[in-house]
């Protein structure tokens, strides 16, 4: 294993602790590594918070700031944090206008979250909570634990986020969330696994031949493994199953999110990006916005993820307003 | 009464169980990274790390005052799936067993409150291939066990063993919850770490009584 | 090797495409892949144009925009550009005021850039060259090609950038680059090779446990190779060899910039921010601007580089003034 | 006058190189990936490529004509250091020759103005590591071969295999100029993939002589 760490169990938050500094306009850290948006909770504005385990940065501490979180709670590598340090973000989030949790649908995230939501109640914090399940990738069934949240969430936090900032109530900015997620799906593949600090090997297996498609964001195995294609191909067996489920066509506006896995270089990002909007648009899509870079990444893995959104026009609204992270920055 | 299990049990049980859980550290993560994130065994040793830590601090003297006490901690350090569902476990077994001792029937009504417990938090069913496949013939053993007149050690240890076969027989199944499931047919051969790694802590929790009991 | 490419030799070309189509707000696409400013050349205005090899994305095309480059030249995979797509690029970028030319030093890149410079003067278009060369793991000396340009680059397209924005002369928009230059070195190590498509295989071979110090960012070997360390230990490797050669020191301002070689995780490059940080303000030295991120990266190298840039009240200000382009954004 | 070189030997020249720098494009490369970046194989292979079809679809009817076109093309299409340079020699070889045909001196001359060309580019002295140390050994055994009376073809020949000598001779060197200038010390032991393909150039350049003089 070959990082640049020193003992891995300091990794995260270390590597938290220079964030915060490298950031100190935008951000602030507070207690169990959770980064607050500096100068703290906006009065009258619906806070959001977001968390989950490490590793898949700039996720979600490089999006606090002005018009997306208030807080973001960093788990240990690849582990949901636990409910104390999502209280504090709560805490901190909150001005007295309710908080919104934005979790990914895997088992220790919900658990978490509901433990420190029914905390925050206990104190008065009015808490909503919308899980993001955007992979399809992964069948959904009642008896399953349903699908995955991956890529799609930097669009929920996005576009929540300035719901919030311009001042809608808890009621409102959960309905936009949960119609962000409605309205997306994503799928990711792996060229390479990546590998937890404190793990020292590899996630998984990859002959140098093979890719693993349907790849979680947590170094997972995905739901097939097949032989290495061109970059058309590829991105063929993303983005057919991802519109399809989307049930998107013709006439339609969508943004088009191709993810890196954090490490795969920009100009590959670009090259599905290229065929994955020829795609669309040779179906009658019109793609009206791009996002293309490494957001909701798996350490070092090689791969990308090509996630649709439909757009409504607040949709588009929301997500063109004004925005001042470390990731994530337009208008401001 | 020597045959009852006290705080002194419930720390010697914690204390196994922290050198269990790391001694196993590597191979539950291994379990995990198969069919998981590879994750399991670094979160239970951080997490009994920190709650036996807790334990030998406190003062607590029934075995509720120290289970909840675990339960906290495994709450607020372990994160992931496991941490809720241990800590939620831990919460409802020690709020049966707010009393200085315990008798068999006390081991059964505890394990019955940590897998009810289990179950409210994740909504897993047996045979979805989760921790709850050790935990439910653990329970049912320890059942019989303990009507049959067995002491709480024996009842304790055939509840392990029951765990540690109803562990192995996870290898067989599809998963359906936790993140295995994602996995689908692809989680077929492989044992679930939280199965496991409950089948370890039981264990850990009939060695204690034994000596208890020596 | 595996790469989400389609053939190796339309690499490049479909990487500028994608990029351009995914930042149409930003750019236009002109012959010979140059990646122009949207709206073409600003009256008045001094034209920056910079290229160099491709595979360092972002750099050069991502800084395209107000406030940055008027226009990039990407050449063949870290391969320097020929003439003809720098003239395209200089014409593109003249509206009378003249143009100055960013260029790494690389004997390749010099060449082609003198080449066009000369084809530009005969169609009368003022050029000014400004050749940057911040890498101290390389030994400067007369008989030498001299030190190489690294991620400094970026601070020096950025701050001269914002020179020519707010209406500074050739003349003045050249000093401004030239200082950047002077007051900035740095230094990069790579913990693995990275693979150009059309060679197949690595650039070099690195065992387990071994790093390359001094890495540069075309795949070449570095200044030497030593056992794999702690984060903080490479950081000082990386950080001390650029104070000293820089003659910083107490009282002094710098902006801090890691730069991350394309295939290292967020998390890891702010652990060596935080080291290093640390290690200026230990001396006395005040870290008063920071980037950390991918900005001139080398493929899916996993590694990263240190530079520390003297900063002067006016460079502050030029630094901080308004940039909205695809990698560096802010203001706008 | 069959002794003499006319356009119909460049143009086979340039098809020899282009075969030649195909066929040997891995072997460069691996050479460049050595101690400079693994292109100059590839920038050559494209670069010639294109500087042969150029000169197929043009009428250039003299040594310089086709040469100036190769130049031209090179300059634009190849890149990277070897671009100008290369591009640069020809570009002066071309000025030097643009008649009909050229005899042995004429050659020399040629010789003399390409290597002049990528020294007033270039700056790098005999002993830099570089195709400069292909190209002098090369331009003084062409000005012997001239001097002495043999034919254009033996002079090329004489040259060529002065520049195979001179390639091979910088293995022992220390990298002055170029990518493997960065590598100091540790560009020893390895050739320079410049003087490689300058050595592999005139050897086409020889052929190319050898055949039209046969
Ligand atoms: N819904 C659930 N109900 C019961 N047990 C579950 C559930 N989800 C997961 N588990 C258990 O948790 C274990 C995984 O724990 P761990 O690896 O620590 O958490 P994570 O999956 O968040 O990384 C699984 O092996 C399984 O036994
Ligand atoms: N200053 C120089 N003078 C003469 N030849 C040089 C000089 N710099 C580089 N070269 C030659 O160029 C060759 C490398 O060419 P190539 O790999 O195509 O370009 P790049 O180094 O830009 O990748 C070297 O092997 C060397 O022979
Ligand atoms: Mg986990
Ligand atoms: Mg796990
Ligand atoms: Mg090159
Ligand atoms: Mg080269």
């Amino acid at each position: 294993m070959k990082k640049l760490i020193n003992d891995p169990t300091n990794a995260t938050s270390e590597a938290v602790e220079g964030f915060v500094l490298a950031h100190s306009d935008l951000v602030t850290q507070l207690d169990g590594l959770v980064v607050a948006r500096a100068g703290g909770a906006v009065a009258g504005k619906v806070g959001i918070v977001s968390g989950g385990g490490s590793g898949h940065e700039p996720l979600h501490a490089g999006f606090v700031g002005v018009g997306m979180l208030d807080a973001a709670v960093p788990g240990a590598m690849f582990t949901s944090p636990t409910p104390d340090p999502i209280v504090v973000a709560t805490k901190a989030a909150d001005s007295g206008a309710g908080v919104l949790h934005i979790v990914k649908n895997y088992t220790g995230d919900v658990l978490n979250f509901e433990t420190a939501a029914e905390l925050a109640d206990a104190e008065d914090i009015e808490v909503a909570t919308v899980i993001v399940n955007d992979d399809v990738a992964v069948e959904d069934s009642l008896y399953t634990a349903g699908r995955r949240g991956v890529a799609g969430t930097v669009l929920v936090e996005k576009i929540a986020g300035a719901a919030a900032e311009r001042g809608d109530d808890l009621a409102a900015v959960t309905q936009v969330a949960t119609d962000v997620n409605a309205n997306m799906r994503s799928m990711g593949v792996a060229l390479t696994a990546c590998t937890v600090p404190h793990a020292g090997k590899p996630s998984f297996e990859l002959a140098d031949d093979e890719i693993e498609i349907g790849i979680g964001i947590h170094g997972e195995p995905g739901r097939r493994r097949v032989p290495l294609a061109s970059a058309d191909e590829i991105t063929d067996m993303l983005l057919d199953p991802v519109v399809e489920d989307l049930g998107v066509g013709e006439g339609e506006e969508v943004l088009l999110l191709v993810n890196g896995m954090g490490g795969t270089p920009a100009s590959e990002l670009a090259i599905v990006y290229r065929h994955a909007r020829a795609r669309l648009e040779a179906r009658g899509i019109t793609v009206a916005r791009s996002l293309v870079g490494n957001y909701v990444t798996s350490l070092e893995m090689q791969g990308a993820s090509v996630t649709v959104l439909r757009l409504s026009e607040s949709m588009k609204e929301l997500y063109d307003a004004p925005v001042k992270t470390a990731a994530l920055r337009w208008g401001l | 009464m020597t045959a009852q299990l006290n705080a002194a049990w419930a720390r010697r049980f914690i204390d196994l169980a922290t050198d269990v859980v790391t001694t196993k550290r590597v191979d539950l993560s291994e379990l995990d990274r198969a069919i998981g994130d590879g994750d399991h065994g670094e979160n239970l040793a951080r997490g009994f790390a920190a709650a036996n830590r807790a334990v030998q601090e406190s003062e607590a003297d029934t075995v509720g005052g120290v289970l909840k006490l675990v339960a906290t901690t495994l709450m607020s350090t372990v994160g992931g799936a496991a941490g809720p569902l241990y800590g939620t476990a831990f919460l409802r077994a020690a709020k049966v067993s707010n009393v200085e001792a315990i008798d068999a029937v006390g081991v059964h009504t505890l394990l019955d409150a940590a897998l009810e417990g289990i179950v409210a938090r994740g909504k897993a069913n047996a045979g979805d291939k989760t921790m709850v496949d050790a935990w439910t013939p653990a329970v049912e053993a320890a059942g019989e066990a303990s009507a049959a007149g067995e002491s709480p050690a024996a009842t304790l240890r055939a509840a392990a063993d029951a765990a540690a076969r109803g562990a192995e027989a996870t290898e067989p199944l599809v998963a359906l919850k936790g993140r295995a499931s994602y996995l689908g047919e692809r989680s077929v051969g492989h044992r679930d770490p939280g199965a496991e790694s409950s089948a370890l802590l039981l264990d850990a929790a009939a060695r204690a009584a034994a000596e208890d009991s020596a």
